[in-house]
């Protein structure tokens, strides 16, 4: 019985086109990537340590930067408020799914560059009337991208490529304003995007649980963390709380973020405040309300970045500037569907 | 019995999702309508969130896409590649999309207004994933209010692809064959796309606007189906369930 | 501050070369596969069934198929056993990390063409004879690949893609005896194995815990079935018990396998047996053994398979002939390093 | 103290694992000589299995690459995409290979015997792995018996790369720069590679063993390091723990 033989039997000239005009901010090179992962420690060792340590040490001026969770879901806030509380300045970052985390890193005047999918918004809550004036007035360099792209640029990344290839994004003007490159399939002929593989200089993920050596669990949706994790040349964890190494090893096929990713990690309770951390507490929805709100005056605006980031010593006292361990209760019963 | 706009594109959009079929919803007026028909005609019309929920029990509206109401009870809390994948791999039915400007051929812009880009006039959130969801599920609709400002053929960045410039030209640009917009729900009526010319065509007036008023709030020549009919207003039950159990605090409905 | 851009700034000419010149036995084409997802049904319904029925309804003779777990470990040999008994013919077979999965197909003579990373051997219990002579007499035809590369094809039809780039393979003759394309990088320019995707007719899976409907937890390495499970284009799962599905709700975040990719659900326990169930059973050394040596003389294999696989009703008088419950439970101790 | 060459081989190729790195291991000696170097020198030397354990406490010795001892007590129970995808990365400092036959590049066959690949003499399981960890991992060591017939040019099919044609031939087929054969250890001596030419040479010779020896049995012209020393043998602590703790019921040792 003889089979259909669907591969390529001739040479086949073809043509890459760069259909996307705008900057490609990052080295998509595989091969520079493997060079800094052979020098990245594999020790398994304590990484405990503070968020002013870890940002001051793991993020610098002029990085690109990646958030985790998605949109006000399971972002690291404590981290963010560090690097705006830092003066982190010309940072570049990848606004997958981004709401709060962009805000607050525009608020801050921390980046400078960004490849978007998703900015200015927080989704059904309103627009960031300050985000979008740093966007209007060319403030934030941009390169547009999708949710899916971003996805799968990690994707590459994180399986030490410095491509992979696509169908979304063709056609449009979407494209066109990204740094795209528009290929063919080998054996079938048919158009695909090609996408850069994305790896950052530093990503930021908030977690429900790691032990001391930085062995990850997540509960809820995972968003685009697991490849996150492993395209990030350096990764900063922020935990809702410490475990022993035993909690980790006792449910292997738990760990979504294994150490030897991780350069620090931070036990920060409550770090995603005010967005939602699954099965812990929900979205402050008036909180952010204050923020959109605060926006509308730069006066108002000032005053409010300096009561709740500049003029605090840590994530603590933000918590109890807005509600404290009241509040959070709260948000815990209604992340709990538990009525009043 | 009474209904605001916003009541009457919910109702219209829930009945074009099957039973036993897929759909990838954000936030507001696509997520009641999902709830709505799972309520009614379609109990099992599997929602998925592009965060990784899929087929949760809504216990109420989620706020965001990524928020726990969207994994509440759910067959998976996954991941957004996972959605995404689903949907490049051809196995999700329907999707929702909205924007600012919306031309014939159904292509969106949800990113900016004006005409350079490094200095928009009016700067949107971008495409999210709704480039990525037109690109791949099969049938695209969107839910939006008509006017001449939004319905424009002068559209000032493609955002999300439509019919692009017409028939086999979502194919000719690479997208995958076989899907693109479907319907298009506004305040004034259903449109939907002419076969030969992928161009957007009238379908059902809602009750009381007449076709002028449709001329008038749209910016480009609308075609019209042969089979024109009027909208079928919501039901009763529709409006009891979409009000009682759908959205009780009239976080979507209230917004008319 | 200027960025640098690493994007391509002009059009490329470029070869996609096929290096590999074996079949490529099935259609990478993406659309072909988005035509059959759109027709797979997605009601949630019962799926349960007997595994005679499931293997009737949805293994065809001359279909190409692709077994879960890795070699020894988490197999369906319930379900390979009753293709056995149901002389499926000219089936085709992606043997990733196969070892007695592979065995018994061909001790079936159930296949004749194969995708092949790693056939004929057990690990380190020894060589098939039988596997051994099927391949070295042609009796199966063979296209190269590696585990990686099959994990990948999995993954590039998991995704929705025709194609996806690996860096493995290249300058051996593991490459030149696959069907892969060679191509190169857009953007780094850098040369790369193009790995054609993997859609197999049906995929067989042994999973740990599944509902009614086909949604599915896996404990333990989940090896390549994630990918493998979404690039199916049907799906078979036995598992080791059904659960009710507020199990699986309970959960949500670790379903491996959604309802919609499943078309039949068969509760076996002990279904990977005489294979490893994690957290289960251990293997059970001695049969496998047994396995080995009736493989030794044509004679003893005919009574051997005669005895294990065609004389017998099902899967239970399978287990029955092997020791039955006693020798379960003492492989349930051995899993659990309790000594006898 | 007495030892035999099983002992002997696993106990120079722990030697050559340091401390604090990452490696990818199959069953047999190469697990055996991971798990010595963690009694030893090597306490957090993180072993990784092909089918996604990482970091187990190995209870005892894994029968098969995917059962439950390795990953007993883990960091992680992954897939095997996830550990690939760490070695394609570049995250993964050493593996361990075997092969029929090994030429003087490296480059190893565990394919097949014969030169009509349709009608092979003998066939072999292929590749399962070792080309993706021999592709991409930093340093790869093999371990294995050495006679003529073994160590030949005449290499009827590789499998898996070595040098491919000696310098720079590696990155020329487009494989990652930087990685490649590190040390083969033999029941005659240990080999490394030359800088220059990438032809295997010997680095020591094993107690007992002559010059000679070795080159009767090697079916290549073999390169000799000009700093040759005698291999140092296995301590009595070596012995005791690989006896004792690695592999008391000698399933690996005692093939010797």
């Amino acid at each position: 019985m003889e089979h259909p033989d669907y591969g390529l039997k001739e040479e086949r000239q073809v043509v890459y086109r760069p259909v996307g005009h705008r900057k490609l901010f990052m080295n998509p090179d595989a091969d520079a990537a493997r060079e800094h992962f052979r020098q990245k420690s594999r020790k398994l060792v304590e990484k405990v340590t503070t968020l002013a340590d870890a940002i001051s040490r793991f993020v610098h001026d002029g990085d690109y930067i990646a958030c985790g969770g998605f949109g006000t879901s399971r972002i690291s806030t404590a981290a963010i408020h560090e690097i705006m509380r830092q003066r982190k300045k010309n940072l570049g970052f990848s606004a997958h799914a981004a709401t709060h985390d962009f805000q607050l890193l525009v608020n801050g005047g921390c980046i400078n560059r960004c490849d978007v999918a998703y900015i200015v918004g927080l989704e059904a809550r309103g627009l960031s009337k300050r985000a979008r004036q740093a966007v209007e007035s060319g403030e934030v360099e941009l390169t547009e991208w999708t949710n899916a792209a971003l996805s799968w640029r990690y994707r590459a990344a994180a399986m030490g490529l410095s491509f992979i290839p696509a169908r979304c994004m063709m056609g449009t003007d979407t494209i066109a304003y990204s740094a795209a490159v528009e290929m063919e399939c080998p054996y079938t002929g048919k158009k695909y995007v090609a996408l850069p593989a994305l790896y950052p200089d530093v990503g930021i993920i908030h977690v429900h649980r790691a032990d001391v050596y930085g062995n990850c669990q997540i509960d809820g949706p995972i968003v685009s963390d697991w490849d996150m994790a492993r395209a990030a040349k350096r990764l900063i964890i922020t935990t809702e709380r410490l475990v022993p190494n035993a909690e980790i090893r006792r449910e292997p096929h738990r760990t979504v973020i294994p150490y030897y990713l991780v350069d620090a990690v931070v036990e920060v309770p409550y770090g995603s405040y005010p967005a939602n951390m699954p099965y812990e507490y929900y979205s402050d929805e008036e909180h952010l309300q204050e923020w959109l709100r605060a926006e509308q005056d730069p006066e108002t605006l000032a005053q409010f970045l300096e009561r709740n980031i500049y003029g605090v010593k840590d994530f603590w006292e933000y918590l109890n500037l807005n509600g404290g361990p009241a509040r959070l209760a709260e948000l815990r019963r209604m992340e709990n569907l538990i009525e009043k | 019995m009474e209904y605001n706009r916003m009541e009457l594109m919910i109702c219209l959009a829930s009945r074009f999702l099957e039973n036993n079929s897929t759909v990838v919803v954000g936030t507001g007026a696509p997520c009641a309508a999902a709830m709505l028909a799972q309520h009614l005609h379609a109990p099992d019309l599997m929602i998925m969130f592009e965060a990784g929920g899929i087929g949760p029990i809504l216990p109420s509206m989620p706020i965001s896409v990524g928020d726990s109401r969207t994994f509440y009870k759910a067959l998976v809390a996954g991941s957004m590649p996972e959605i995404m994948e689903t949907c490049q791999r051809g196995m999700v039915d329907y999707t929702f999309l909205g924007g600012a400007q919306i031309d014939m051929y159904g292509n969106i812009n949800s990113t900016m207004i004006g005409k350079d880009f490094d200095r928009p006039q009016v700067r949107f959130p971008g495409s999210g994933g709704a480039n990525d969801l037109a690109s791949f599920c099969w049938r695209v609709m969107v839910i939006t209010p008509q006017d001449k400002r939004r319905f424009t053929n002068d559209i000032d960045f493609i955002t999300t692809p439509g019919y692009l410039t017409g028939k086999g030209a979502r194919e000719a640009a690479g997208l995958p064959p076989g899907c693109g917009p479907y319907k298009v729900i506004t305040d004034l009526c259903v449109l939907g796309f002419d076969e030969e010319t992928k161009r957007m065509q009238v379908e059902s007036i809602h009750p009381g606007v007449t076709r002028e008023q449709i001329i008038e709030n749209t910016g480009f020549e609308l075609l019209w189906s042969p089979s024109l009919t009027t909208s079928e207003p919501p039901t009763a039950e529709e409006l009891r369930i979409l009000r009682e159990k759908v959205d009780p605090y009239r976080y979507i409905i209230g917004r008319s």
